[in-house]
C-alpha cells in the first residue's frame, strides 16, 4: 500500500529493489558508497549489497559511462550516476559515440541495456557548472531514450522502466525534488512498474489551454494552474515525462481541445524540448486547432548565476506561468 | 589453454595462414576500393598482422577483445568469417553489421569480438566495462583492448588505464605502435616518449614485444592474458611495428621517407620472417608454407566471391533500427 | 576582384590572411602540418607560416578546446580544428563548461575569443562515428556562437567574422561542400568580411513558399527551388548561416509573405534546430500568416549507416524537398 | 625573484600573515554560512593554507594561476582583495563576478589569476593555453595549475600533462594532495598510488613537497617555476597536505576517522608548524607572530564589514550577459 516519501528516497528504494530482484545489476558513481552520493540517494546501499555491487569509482566520468556500456554490452546492467549532470560533458563520446549508436552501427548484433542517473537544474546557489538542464542535447540523439521524472512515484516507477529497457536510458533527476514529498507505492516485482517509456501523463485535466512540462517545471505548471483555476481559467496540464522518445500525440489530442499551447522547461529556450513540442503541434493538424500563437516560457538564456535573485530571475517561476496564460486567453 | 602455439608444428602452420588471410584479406579489399566497389575510406594493417594473430593466438575460447578503426587483422584473427567482412564491407544485407557499419565497424560478439571502433581510444573503457562483466560472474575470461600509439594520448586511455588498476580487471592494454597516429610520429605526440612506460603511472607491468615476431607476441601476450586470468590485474603490452600503407586512403605519407617504409616492408617483414624461423627451426617444411599461402589465397578469393553474390544492404527496415 | 574557388580552398585563405594579419592568431589541431588536415584544408600552411603558429597536436580533442580557452583569455586567438565534428563530443567540458560560461561566471572579467572548425555531415560513408550534424547541441547552449557556412563565400567570410568576434564561435563546415567551387572574393583585410554573425541571408526570393536552411541543405534547398520553378511554384530560399544567434526575422518576415515554411537539416528531426524555427515562426505574429501546418524535412531519425543506398535513405535529398513543397501547396 | 620569501624575516612575516588571512576567511565565511548569510555551498581549504602560501609565495609579479573548487586560498595567495571575494559570496554586485560566480568560480584576472573552476581538472588544458601563450608571447612569465589528488584520475590531467611535456609549456602542474577526493581516499582511486609517480610517464621531473611545510613547498615550486622559465619545461609538484573540514557542507566526514583529522590539526597544523620554525630561526619574534595573527583577523572583520555595506548584485542586465 501507498506511504508518503520523498522523491530521493523513492530513487532508492527502486535502486534497492533492482539490486535485489536482478543480480546482473550493479551501481557504479563517484561518492556513492560510503558517503551515501551527493544528494544522499544511495545512502545505505554500500552496507545492504556490498562493495561488489555498490561501486565507488574515481573521478573519471567517461570512464563511467564507458564501463556501463561495456559491461551492459557483456550482459550486466549497470545503473550508474553521473554526480552532478553537469560532468556529463565528460562522458559524451561514450554516451552518443558509443551507447547511442552500438546497436544499429553493428547491424543490431547487440544491446546496450545501460542506465545513467544524474541530477539536473538550478535552485542550488552551485552556479552555472552545477545547474544545468542538458535533456535537450540527448533527446536529440537517436539511440538514446531520456525521461525527468517529475512526481515521486514516477521517480521509482521511471527508473524500474528504465532498467527493463535493452538500450541506453538517461534518467535526469532534479536536485531540487529530491527533498519533495508525495505517495509512493514501492513495486514488489520490477515488472510491476506501470510506466512506460515515451508516455506523457495529463496530471490535470482542462479545457482553456494545455500547459506542457517535466521535471520541476511540471510542479511549477501545476501550482501555475491552481491560481489559473481561481481566475475561471481551466488549464490541461501535460507532464512529458519522457523527451525521448516524446509523446507528442498527447499533446496534439490536449491541443485539439483547449486550442493554446503553452510549454515550459527550465533549459535555455533556443533549440530546447519546448522548440520540438511547439513544431510537433503545428506541422500536424493540431495546427488548426490552435486559436493563437503557441507560447513558450524556459530559462533565461545565459549560465546559471550564484546569487539568490539572479538564480531565481533566470528560473521560471509559476507567477511567470500564470501571466504567459493569461495573455494567452487574450490573445 | 592457447588457441594456436606457433613454437609447435601444427600451431606454426595455423599461426601463419591466418597471417597471410589478414594480409590477403586486405589486399584483396585494396583491389576492391581501386576498382571502386567500395564506399567510404578504410585503414589497412599490412605489414602488422603479427600483432593481431600473435595476440588473439594466445586467447582462450571465450576470451573477448575490443578493436580499432584498424581492426581487419584483429577481427579475422579473433575468427570472423571473412565472407561475412567482405560482404559487409561490399554493402552487402548478410554483411556482419548489415550494411550498417562498414570497415570501421566491424563486431562479431558471438566469437567475442565486441567490435571494432572508429573513435580513437573510444573502446577502451568499453574494454574495462567488459573485464568488469568477467569479474563480477567469475567468467574467467580475459578481455585483450587493442588501441594505438596514437590513442594513447587521450583521456579515455588514462581513465581506463587507472579504473583497470584500482579494480584488478582482467584485461590486456594491447597496444599496436605502428609508431605513427596518423601524421604523427610518437616521439612528437607521446611525452616521456614511451607507451609501456606509462603502465607503472597505473601500477601495473608494461611489456615491450616485437610487434612483427608472431612468437614474441604471442609470449607476451600469454603472461598477460594469465596475470589478468589469475586475478593479478591488467598488464599493458606494447608491441612495435610498422605500417606500411598510408593511415587511410587519403594519405600522401609526406611525414615518413620511402626508405623507412621499404626498410620495414623488406627487412622486417612479419610473414617472412615467422616463415624463415619456423623453417629453420623444423617446425615447418617449405611446403608447409606454400600450402599456408595457397590456402590463404584461395580462401579469400572465394570470400569475395561469395559476398558478391550476396543481397544488397536494404534501407527498408532502418525507420526504427537505432533501438532494440 | 573574383575568382573561382572551392569551398576548401576559400577557408584556406581565410586562415592564410588571419595568420597574416593578426599575429595573436594561431592553428591548432590534429594533421594540420605537413599532412595538411584530414581534407587538405591546411595544406601548406606549416611551410608559410612555421611550428609556433601550425601546431599539429596530439589525438587530445579535450586538450585542443581547452588550450584554445586558455590561449584565448590570455589574449591570443586560436583557431583550432577539430578533425571530424563527431570529436568534439570529447571536448564538451572545455567548450560548453568553461568557453561557453567563463564570460558570465567571471562577471565578464574575461573574454573568450577562441574558434573551433569542423567538419560535419554525412554522404562520405564513414559510417555513424564520422558523420554527424552535432549543431543542435551548440546552438543550445548560451555563450557560443555556431556558424556554418553553405557557400565559397561564406566558408570565407564567415570564419574572418568568427576570429573577429570576442566570443567562442563555432564553424562546422561540411565534408561534402569542400569540393564545391564558387565566386570568391579574397578580402584584403579581416575587418573587410561582410559577414555578420547571426544574419540569415535570401539566396533565392519567391512568393509561394519560404525553404529555410543552412549547410549541405542550402544548397539542395536551391536545387529544390529550381524544379519547383518549372511547376511554377516559386519557392523563397533562405540560407540561416548561423544557427546562434537565429535569425528568426528574416524567416518570420518570408512567412508573412508566402504563408508556408518548409525546414531542412541534415541533422536528425527530434529537439533539432529545424523545430527552433517552426517554434520561432508559431510564437509570433507570422503564425496568423501560415497557410497551412509547417514541414520539417530532416535526416532519419538513425545514426548514420556506411552503405552508400542507405547513407542516401538518411540524408535529405532535394527530392523529397520537392514533394515536401508540393504537399505544402497543397495543402 | 620570488614575491615573498620566508627564508627572511619581512618574508616570513607577510607569509604568516598571508596564511592566517586564508584561515581566518574560510573561518568568517563558515560563521556566515551558518547564520544563513550565504547561498549554496562551499569548499574549504582549512588545514592546506601552506599550499597555496607556499606557491604563490614563491612566484613573481606576472606569473599566472589556475585555481579549483577549493580555491579562496589560492585566490588570496595570488593578492585578491578579501573584501571583492566577500562582496562576492554575499551576492553583491562589486564582487569579483557580480555575484554570478560564487565560491567556486573567483577569477582575478588583473592579478594573474585565471579562474577558480567548479569542474574537476576543469582547469588543467586552459592552464595549458595559457601557457602557450608565455611561451609564444616569449612573456617569461610562469602559469602555476592548482588540482587536487582526485583531479588526476580525469582524463583532461592526462590529456595536458602530455601536451606540456610535449610542447615544454612553462607550466607547473600543483598537485595539493589532501589525500581525499570527496569520499574516495588516495589509494582508492589512484592506482600507482602516487600522482607525482605520474609525471615520469609525461617526461617530466616529479617533486614531492610536504604540503603543511610553507618553505618546503615554496623552495619546490620555486625550483619548477625556475626550470619553466628557463625554457626547460613542465614540472609535476605534489603537496601533501590534508583538508580539516568536510569535503563541502554536506559532508558527514564517514570515510576517515575523528583522530586522523584530530592527529593533522593537532600534530601538523602549517600555520603552528610555521609559526615554530619562524621563531625558533629567529625569522620572527612572538610579537611578529601576534601582529600577524591580529592583522590577518582585523584584515578578514574590516572586509566583511566593508562587503556587507555593498550594493546587492542585480538581475536587471543579465539578458545580454552571456556575450562579451
Ligand atoms: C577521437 C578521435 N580523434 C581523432 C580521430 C581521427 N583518427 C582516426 S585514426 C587516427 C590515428 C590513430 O593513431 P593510432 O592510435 O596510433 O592508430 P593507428 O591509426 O596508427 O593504427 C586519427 C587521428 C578519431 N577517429 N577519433
Ligand atoms: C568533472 C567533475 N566531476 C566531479 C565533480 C564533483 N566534485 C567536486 S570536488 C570533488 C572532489 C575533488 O577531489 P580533489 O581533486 O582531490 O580536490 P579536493 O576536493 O580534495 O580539494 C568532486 C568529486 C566535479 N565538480 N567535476
Ligand atoms: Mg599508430
Ligand atoms: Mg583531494
Amino acid at each position: 500500500m501507498p506511504e508518503t516519501s520523498t522523491y530521493a528516497k523513492a530513487v532508492a528504494a527502486a535502486l534497492r529493489l533492482l539490486l535485489e530482484k536482478d543480480e546482473r545489476v550493479f551501481l557504479a558513481g563517484e561518492d556513492i558508497g560510503v558517503y551515501g552520493g551527493a544528494f544522499g540517494v544511495t545512502d545505505g546501499l554500500l552496507g545492504e549489497f556490498g562493495a561488489d555491487r555498490i561501486r565507488d569509482t574515481p573521478i573519471s566520468e567517461d570512464a563511467i559511462a564507458g564501463l556501463a556500456v561495456g559491461a551492459s554490452i557483456t550482459g550486466l546492467r549497470p545503473v550508474v550516476e553521473m554526480q552532478f549532470s553537469d560532468f556529463i560533458v565528460n562522458a559524451m563520446d561514450a554516451i552518443v559515440n558509443q551507447a547511442a549508436k552500438l546497436h544499429f552501427m553493428y547491424g543490431g548484433n547487440v544491446e546496450v541495456p545501460m542506465v545513467i542517473r544524474a541530477p539536473g537544474g538550478g535552485g542550488t546557489g552551485a552556479a552555472a557548472q552545477h545547474s544545468q538542464s542538458l535533456e535537450a542535447w540527448f533527446a536529440h540523439v537517436p539511440g538514446l531514450k531520456v525521461v525527468l521524472p517529475a512526481t515521486v512515484q514516477d521517480a521509482h516507477d521511471l527508473l524500474l522502466a528504465a532498467v527493463l529497457d535493452p538500450n541506453p536510458v538517461i534518467v535526469l533527476e532534479h536536485k531540487l525534488l529530491y527533498k519533495s514529498e508525495g505517495e509512493l507505492e514501492v513495486r514488489s516485482r520490477i515488472e510491476d512498474t506501470p510506466a512506460r517509456l515515451g508516455e506523457a501523463k495529463v496530471l490535470r485535466p482542462g479545457t482553456d489551454l494545455t500547459m506542457v512540462g517535466y521535471s520541476m517545471m511540471t510542479i511549477r505548471s501545476l501550482e501555475a494552474a491552481e491560481v489559473l483555476a481561481e481566475e475561471g481559467i481551466s488549464a490541461e496540464v501535460i507532464d512529458l515525462r519522457s523527451v525521448r522518445p516524446l509523446d507528442i500525440s498527447t499533446v496534439r489530442n490536449s491541443v485539439r481541445k483547449t486550442g493554446r499551447l503553452l510549454v515550459t522547461h527550465e533549459a535555455p529556450g533556443p533549440v530546447g524540448v519546448a522548440a520540438e513540442v511547439l513544431a510537433g503541434v503545428v506541422e500536424s493538424d493540431a495546427f488548426d486547432y490552435l486559436l493563437a500563437p503557441a507560447r513558450r516560457v524556459c530559462g533565461l538564456d545565459v549560465p546559471m548565476p550564484y546569487a539568490r535573485d539572479l538564480e531565481r530571475a533566470v528560473i521560471p517561476q509559476s507567477e511567470q506561468l500564470v501571466d504567459a496564460a493569461r495573455e494567452l486567453m487574450k490573445a | 589453454m592457447p588457441r594456436r602455439d606457433p613454437t609447435t608444428p601444427t600451431g606454426a602452420r595455423s599461426v601463419l595462414e591466418s597471417m597471410w588471410t589478414i594480409r590477403r584479406f586486405e589486399e584483396g579489399l585494396e583491389e576492391l576500393f581501386t576498382r571502386g566497389l567500395l564506399h567510404g575510406t578504410m585503414h589497412l594493417s599490412i605489414g602488422q598482422e603479427a600483432v593481431a594473430e600473435g595476440t588473439c593466438a594466445a586467447l582462450e575460447d571465450g576470451d573477448l577483445i575490443t578493436s580499432t578503426h584498424r581492426g581487419h587483422g584483429h577481427t579475422l584473427a579473433h575468427g570472423a568469417d571473412p565472407m561475412l567482412m567482405m560482404a559487409e564491407l561490399l554493402m552487402k544485407d548478410t554483411g556482419y553489421c548489415r550494411g550498417r557499419g562498414g570497415s570501421m565497424h566491424i563486431a562479431d560478439v558471438a566469437r567475442g569480438n565486441l567490435g571494432a571502433n572508429g573513435i580513437v581510444a573510444g573502446s577502451m573503457t568499453i574494454a574495462a566495462g567488459a573485464a568488469l562483466t568477467q569479474k563480477l560472474t567469475g567468467s574467467g575470461a580475459v578481455v585483450v583492448c587493442f588501441f594505438g600509439d596514437g590513442a594513447a594520448n587521450e583521456g579515455s586511455f588514462h581513465e581506463a588505464l587507472n579504473l583497470s588498476g584500482v579494480w584488478d580487471l582482467p584485461v590486456v592494454w594491447l597496444c599496436e605502435n605502428n609508431q605513427y597516429g596518423m601524421s604523427m610520429s610518437q616521439d612528437q605526440s607521446t611525452a616521456g616518449g614511451s607507451v609501456s612506460g606509462r603502465a607503472s603511472a597505473y601500477g601495473m607491468p608494461g611489456l615491450v614485444a616485437d610487434g612483427n615476431d608472431v612468437t614474441d607476441v604471442w609470449s607476451k601476450v600469454a603472461e598477460a592474458a594469465d596475470r589478468a586470468r589469475s586475478g593479478a590485474g591488467p598488464t599493458l603490452v606494447e608491441a612495435i611495428t610498422y605500417r606500411y600503407r598510408g593511415h587511410s586512403k587519403s594519405d600522401r605519407n609526406l611525414y615518413r621517407t620511402a626508405d623507412e617504409i621499404e626498410d620495414w616492408r623488406n627487412l622486417r617483414d612479419p610473414l617472412a620472417r615467422f616463415e624463415g624461423q619456423a623453417v629453420e627451426a623444423g617446425l615447418l617444411q617449405p611446403s608447409d608454407v606454400d600450402a599456408a599461402r595457397e590456402a590463404a589465397k584461395a580462401a579469400i578469393r572465394d570470400a569475395i566471391a561469395e559476398a558478391y553474390r550476396q543481397p544488397d544492404a536494404t534501407a527498408h527496415d532502418l525507420e526504427e533500427a537505432a533501438y532494440a
